[in-house]
């Protein structure tokens, strides 16, 4: 294990492996990144990995803009020798509201101006994309055809490969066991494996955020709540785009491997580090989706799983240097959206960890925000 | 709609392209088939058979009793290859007889993935050959 | 919901014992099976059971598996459920089950025993996916179960007592049975068993596996060869034989996904057939109110798992607050039937195996 | 040799056969019960105490030769069918063997059958003299043939149908090399590729599960698993006990949707 770092990065997830691969292709040097269990462990690993740039917020639009035409051009850009497995089947979002119609048609503006060219369709053009769906109770639906899902663990060892290729170390199966500082600086890590001298390191610990800033006695504005998924039994493709509604309260996609993966928003989830199966969401899931999917109904459910999002006050990250102590940087609180946001993530870590201009709006994104007043309204959240 | 064959392993290129060939599920051995399969004379067990029934089997018509199993009764019927592997495309048989596997896995009256090592004959019932991962 | 005293998953030889133990003691039992017929592998077992007069020595396996159903048939608080699935446990308590293999229900149990039995292991070899290589359960079920002769030509891959007894079943059913082989130097099951298929000519090549089996689309052709002291085959004593089946007895591994998923904890124990649970010696898991009984807990003879059952049966009852007054001596006969039926040489595996999943007592 | 080759030596038989002068008296019980395995109905089978009672359920049996009559009650209750009777006596040129015979066709009466030895070896032929077979011998039938006295030690057996057992062939056939076997039926992994993933730094449970989809499938892993967690114990020098697991998540069998979603009940969220 290496005794110096200039930087580093803790957390093997998505948001972890993108932060380290971004900061060298941005020129840091000497970047590691600790991993507790192993890539992907946490709730990357467990994550639906949709893609969508349809957003209600112009921040959103562009981070999420940014971050789809990156994996549009990943496995190059990344030199990866697998598949990421993007399939870019659009996301379609079912509207069955007239609030939300209204809601939908300011979206689907704002979408267009940004340059995501995201159309409203009628229920029958959603039915002639996703020949599955149940149209009883669709007013309308919005269509991306560039939106879509990833398969998250090889999305992750694409970022994870290319960061190693360019000089970057991964201690997998290895744990923070306390941060050291001095005078309101950082100046080393601890592991079970042995210490690093550094002076900047990068929580980017998912749902486990809070546990890496204990270590140095600060209370972030986050909390964790666990997300429930199940997936069915593999078939030949019968549905091409993702499926998601914020009135039906689901998302729901067929991967490239033929299972249907899908979540939904369940009450009364714990806030605390549990990801243990919820005895309740099966039903429930099921009952939703047999009523959008109804020959789903003769599919079985294979698995459920659960695991974190990481809340933050308004669902927007926090990307920053965390106030009071120096070279301490936080990029979390993605509230379910952080596998999407990954390459936008990492950009912006980049450029605020190594005082570059910013190409992305991530000044929006600092702890300031919540004090001065300035939390950032999106519409469109499950 | 195809599946990307490639999609289940992702860094090992594949060991041999395995060629779409469906071994026909027609493939009987007449010295494996029939009530001749069904043991009459046992030395400890007396066999009550059900009713007899009927189902089809890739369009073709296959007796059996109740109470069996439509992978039994297949087998007693001579037919052994019940799928075709979900990437490799090999002819596949029952293997555990107890559900514990998915070897025997089946469409039956439409459904993929019916285990059918643990599924019982119902007279009517059509039973198909599962290619690759079935349809829903 | 079903709100239950005791749940108990699995209606083979330890399920049933302990559904007639915690039954009797006075427990609203609902005891879930999986298949359409009751009894486990009991119902495929034509042959006489070793071990003792308390465990229906000298009966035959789907006798006793009679025997305990009409005895379970009294007890109206024991509800058998056939076609009923365990799903899945939870960490409210809520235990979930396919119920006539067509509906999902939610349980609610006070205490659970797992008696889900044990899966057959796999080996890899090339061809071994071909219809026509089988488990060897697999096979016994097709021909007693069904009565269906699964075959004219079979090698038998596995001299342990499952492959013996197989084998020897085979013949019963009018089947040839070629070879027996095993990659071990010495014959893991009962030489009575082996002796049975040697005076029918059966040849038993201990230090010998499969090489290959091979057919066009369908098993024809299975080649065995010696191993040398590591194991490994030695080329130039290949032997093909023409076969239409060839058997897998190469052991079992306790099915214990439940015991995993209520968060038992759990220890690989070689011996016992993989992971098992850490167990008291009353088979109380680390969860206070789950217990484990039969081939789950440690792959054994099925003697073993009808006492087993019995033994988690009073277990479960006692810690319902159902313990009767001759708790003590049915406790401690079960104690000493386990005691007597893994004491000789055969029980030395065992014994070693138990003694790194048994804490306290 | 018997734990080898499943075949009691000569001098093994000689163990448990009674002694020449004891032959010589009349029908007895041979017990070829070389093992100590936990089963004991047979010290309880016989109404004459003739064989010894167990100090423990692991003892192999004892006749006393001079209480044992040669009937036939402890043959039908020998798990391991390892008890025959023989009998010297029974005239002046052949000797009786009664012997279970759990199989279908039963000789008829005065049936000439091939006579084999403890390896199935044909070493003679044998009169049938009598089969006996009623409800309460628990469905072991009892076969007595009529041998050559000088063959009393090695006859073990009876062949009713004769036709020539098939052999070992030595046609050569086709090896595919690259067929190194399936290890998990549902995603249709080979050996080889397991083998190719732990190589490249895939080396516990969890990670060939998202890299592999090995024991996503169907089964939940209840085939692989076994399989693979002694691959990697063998590839990374590790004792299985020591590698982690992964997780085991609900459901144990699939479930369709449909039936889930048909459940009813009160605070479903």
């Amino acid at each position: 294990m290496v005794k110096t770092a200039d930087i580093v990065i803790v957390g093997g997830g998505i948001s972890g492996v993108s932060i380290g691969y971004f900061l060298l292709k941005y020129g840091a040097k000497n970047v590691v990144i600790i991993e507790r269990d192993f890539l992907a462990s946490g709730a990357t690993g467990r994550c639906g990995a949709g893609i969508r740039q349809q957003w209600g917020s112009p921040l959103n639009c562009i981070m999420s803009k940014f971050s789809c035409e990156f994996f549009e051009t990943a496995v190059d850009e990344l030199g990866f020798d697998g598949d990421i497995e993007f399939h870019q089947g659009g996301y379609m979002m079912l509207v069955t509201t007239e609030k939300e119609l209204a809601q939908t048609k300011k979206n689907v503006a704002l979408q267009n101006s940004l340059g995501i060219g995201t159309k409203l369709i009628t229920p029958s053009e959603a039915k002639a994309l996703a020949g599955p769906l149940n149209t009883e109770g669709l007013l309308a639906a919005t269509f991306h055809d560039r939106d879509g899902h990833l398969n998250p663990f090889t999305t992750t060892r694409a970022f994870a490969d290319a960061f190693v290729r360019l000089g970057g170390k991964v201690y997998t199966n290895t744990s923070i066991t306390g941060i050291r500082t001095s005078n309101g600086k950082i100046t080393g890590v601890d592991t079970n494996r042995g210490s690093i001298a550094t002076n900047t390191v990068v929580n980017a610990a998912g749902g486990y955020v809070q546990n890496i800033a204990d270590m140095v006695g600060i209370e972030l504005p986050l909390y964790s709540k666990r997300h429930n998924i199940l997936v069915t039994e593999p078939v030949e493709r019968v549905l091409g785009p993702m499926l998601m509604s914020f009135s039906l309260n689901f998302y729901c996609q067929q991967t490239p491997h033929g299972s249907f993966l899908m979540g939904r928003t369940c009450p009364d989830q714990p806030r605390d580090l549990r990801i243990t199966a919820d005895s309740r969401f099966p039903v429930a899931m099921a009952k939703t989706i047999v009523k959008v999917l109804p020959q789903l109904k003769n599919l079985r459910m294979l698995r459920q799983w659960a695991g974190l999002y990481n809340m933050s006050p308004d669902n927007h990250p926090i990307y920053d240097q965390v106030p009071g102590l120096e070279g301490f940087y936080l990029s979390a609180g993605y509230s379910g959206h952080g596998f999407m946001m990954s390459p936008a993530t990492g950009q912006s870590m980049a450029e605020l960890i190594l005082g570059l201009p910013a190409t992305l709006p991530w000044g929006q994104l600092g702890f300031s925000r919540f004090t001065e007043g300035n939390t950032i309204h999106e519409p469109s959240v499950v | 709609m195809a599946i990307d064959e490639k999609s289940h392993i992702l860094f090992t290129k594949p060991l041999h392209q395995t060629p779409m060939i469906y071994y026909h599920s027609t493939n009987t051995d007449i010295n494996l088939k029939g009530d001749y399969m069904r043991i009459s004379a046992h030395p400890i067990l007396d066999f009550e058979r059900g009713t007899q029934v009927s189902f089809t089997f890739d369009g073709v018509q296959v007796s059996a009793y109740t109470g069996e199993t439509i992978a039994a009764a297949l087998y007693a019927a001579g037919y052994r290859t019940l799928a075709n592997s979900p990437v490799r495309h090999r002819p596949r048989g029952f293997f555990c007889a107890i559900g514990n596997c998915s070897s025997c896995m089946m469409v039956v009256n439409g459904n993929a993935n019916v285990k059918t090592c643990i599924e019982l004959v119902q007279d009517g019932m059509i039973v198909e050959t599962q290619r690759g991962k079935g349809t829903l | 919901m079903i709100h239950i005293d005791l749940l108990i998953v699995g209606a083979g030889p330890a399920g049933l014992m302990a559904a007639k133990e915690a039954g009797t003691a006075g427990a609203n039992v609902l005891l879930l099976e999986r298949s359409h017929v009751p009894g486990g592998q009991l119902v495929k077992q034509t042959h006489m059971f070793f071990g003792s007069e308390e465990q229906y020595a000298s009966y035959r396996g789907f006798d006793i598996s009679e025997i305990l159903l009409d005895e379970i048939k009294k007890l109206p608080n024991v509800k058998l459920a056939l076609n009923a699935t365990a799903l899945a446990v939870y960490d409210d308590g809520i235990w979930a089950a396919e119920m006539d293999g067509a509906s999902y229900t939610k349980i609610l149990p006070k205490a659970v025993i797992i008696a889900t039995g044990a899966g057959e292991k796999s080996l890899a070899f090339p061809g071994n996916d071909l219809p026509g290589v089988y488990g060897a359960g697999a096979v016994q079920t097709l021909m007693n179960q069904y009565g269906i002769k699964p075959a004219n030509r079979v090698v038998m891959l596995g001299a342990g007592n499952i492959g013996l007894i197989v084998s020897y079943q085979l013949l019963q059913a009018g089947v040839e049975v070629l070879a027996v082989c095993d990659g071990s130097p010495r014959i893991g099951g009962y030489l009575v068993h082996a002796a049975k298929l040697r005076r029918m000519g059966v040849p038993i090549l201990t230090s010998h596996s499969v090489k290959q089996a091979a057919g066009q689309g369908r098993l024809e052709t299975v080649v065995l060869w010696e191993l040398d002291k590591a194991w490994q085959g030695i080329p130039g004593t290949e032997k093909v034989y023409r076969a239409d089946v060839l058997c897998v007895a190469v052991g079992l591994s306790p099915l214990s996904e439940l015991l995993r998923q209520a968060g038992c904890e759990m220890v690989y124990v070689n011996t016992l057939g993989g992971y098992v649970p850490y167990r008291d010696s009353f088979l109380a898991t680390s969860r206070e109110n789950i217990f484990v009984a039969g081939d789950v807990a440690g792959i054994e003879e099925a003697s073993s798992a009808m006492v087993e059952g019995r033994l988690a049966g009073l277990s479960a009852a006692k810690f319902l607050g159902l313990s009767t007054p001759d708790f003590n001596a049915k406790r401690n006969d079960c104690m000493t039937q386990l005691e007597s039926l893994r004491s000789g040489h055969a029980g030395e595996r065992i014994l070693s195996g138990l003694a790194q999943a048994v804490i306290g007592s | 040799m018997l734990e080898k080759t499943g075949v009691p030596t000569q001098s093994e038989i000689e163990s448990v056969f009674p002694s020449d002068e004891r032959l010589s008296k009349g029908p007895v019980a041979v017990i070829e019960c070389f093992q100590s395995i936990p089963c004991d109905p047979c010290a309880t089978a016989c109404p004459r105490g003739a064989i010894l009672p167990f100090a423990d359920i692991n003892d192999r049996p004892v006749i006393d030769n001079d209480k044992c009559n040669g009937c036939i009650l402890c043959m039908t209750k020998c798990p391991g069918l390892a008890i025959m009777v023989v009998d010297i006596t029974w005239s002046q040129d052949r000797a009786l063997i009664k012997m279970p015979y759990e199989f279908r066709p039963l000789p008829d009466v005065g049936q000439t059958v091939q006579a084999l030895d403890r390896e199935g070896t044909v070493v003679a032929e044998a009169e049938v003299i009598r089969v006996q077979y009623n409800k309460s011998m628990n469905k072991v039938p009892i076969v007595s043939i009529a041998v050559d006295k000088q063959l009393v030690k090695t006859i073990r057996n009876i062949r009713t149908i004769c036709d020539t057992p098939t052999t070992a062939t030595h046609t050569a056939i086709q090896e595919e090399a690259q067929d190194t076997g399936i290890v998990c039926r549902c995603n249709d992994l080979q050996l080889a590729e397991i083998r190719a993933l732990i190589a490249k730094g895939y080396t516990t449970i969890a990670e060939l599960k998202q890299m592999a989809r090995l024991g996503m499938g169907p089964c939940q892993g209840r085939n692989c698993l076994p399989v693979v967690v002694n691959e990697l114990s063998r590839a990374l020098g590790v004792p299985v006990a020591e590698l982690p697991v992964g997780s085991f998540r609900p459901m144990v069998k699939s479930i369709y949707l449909g039936d889930l979603a048909g459940y009813e009940e009160q605070g479903e969220n």
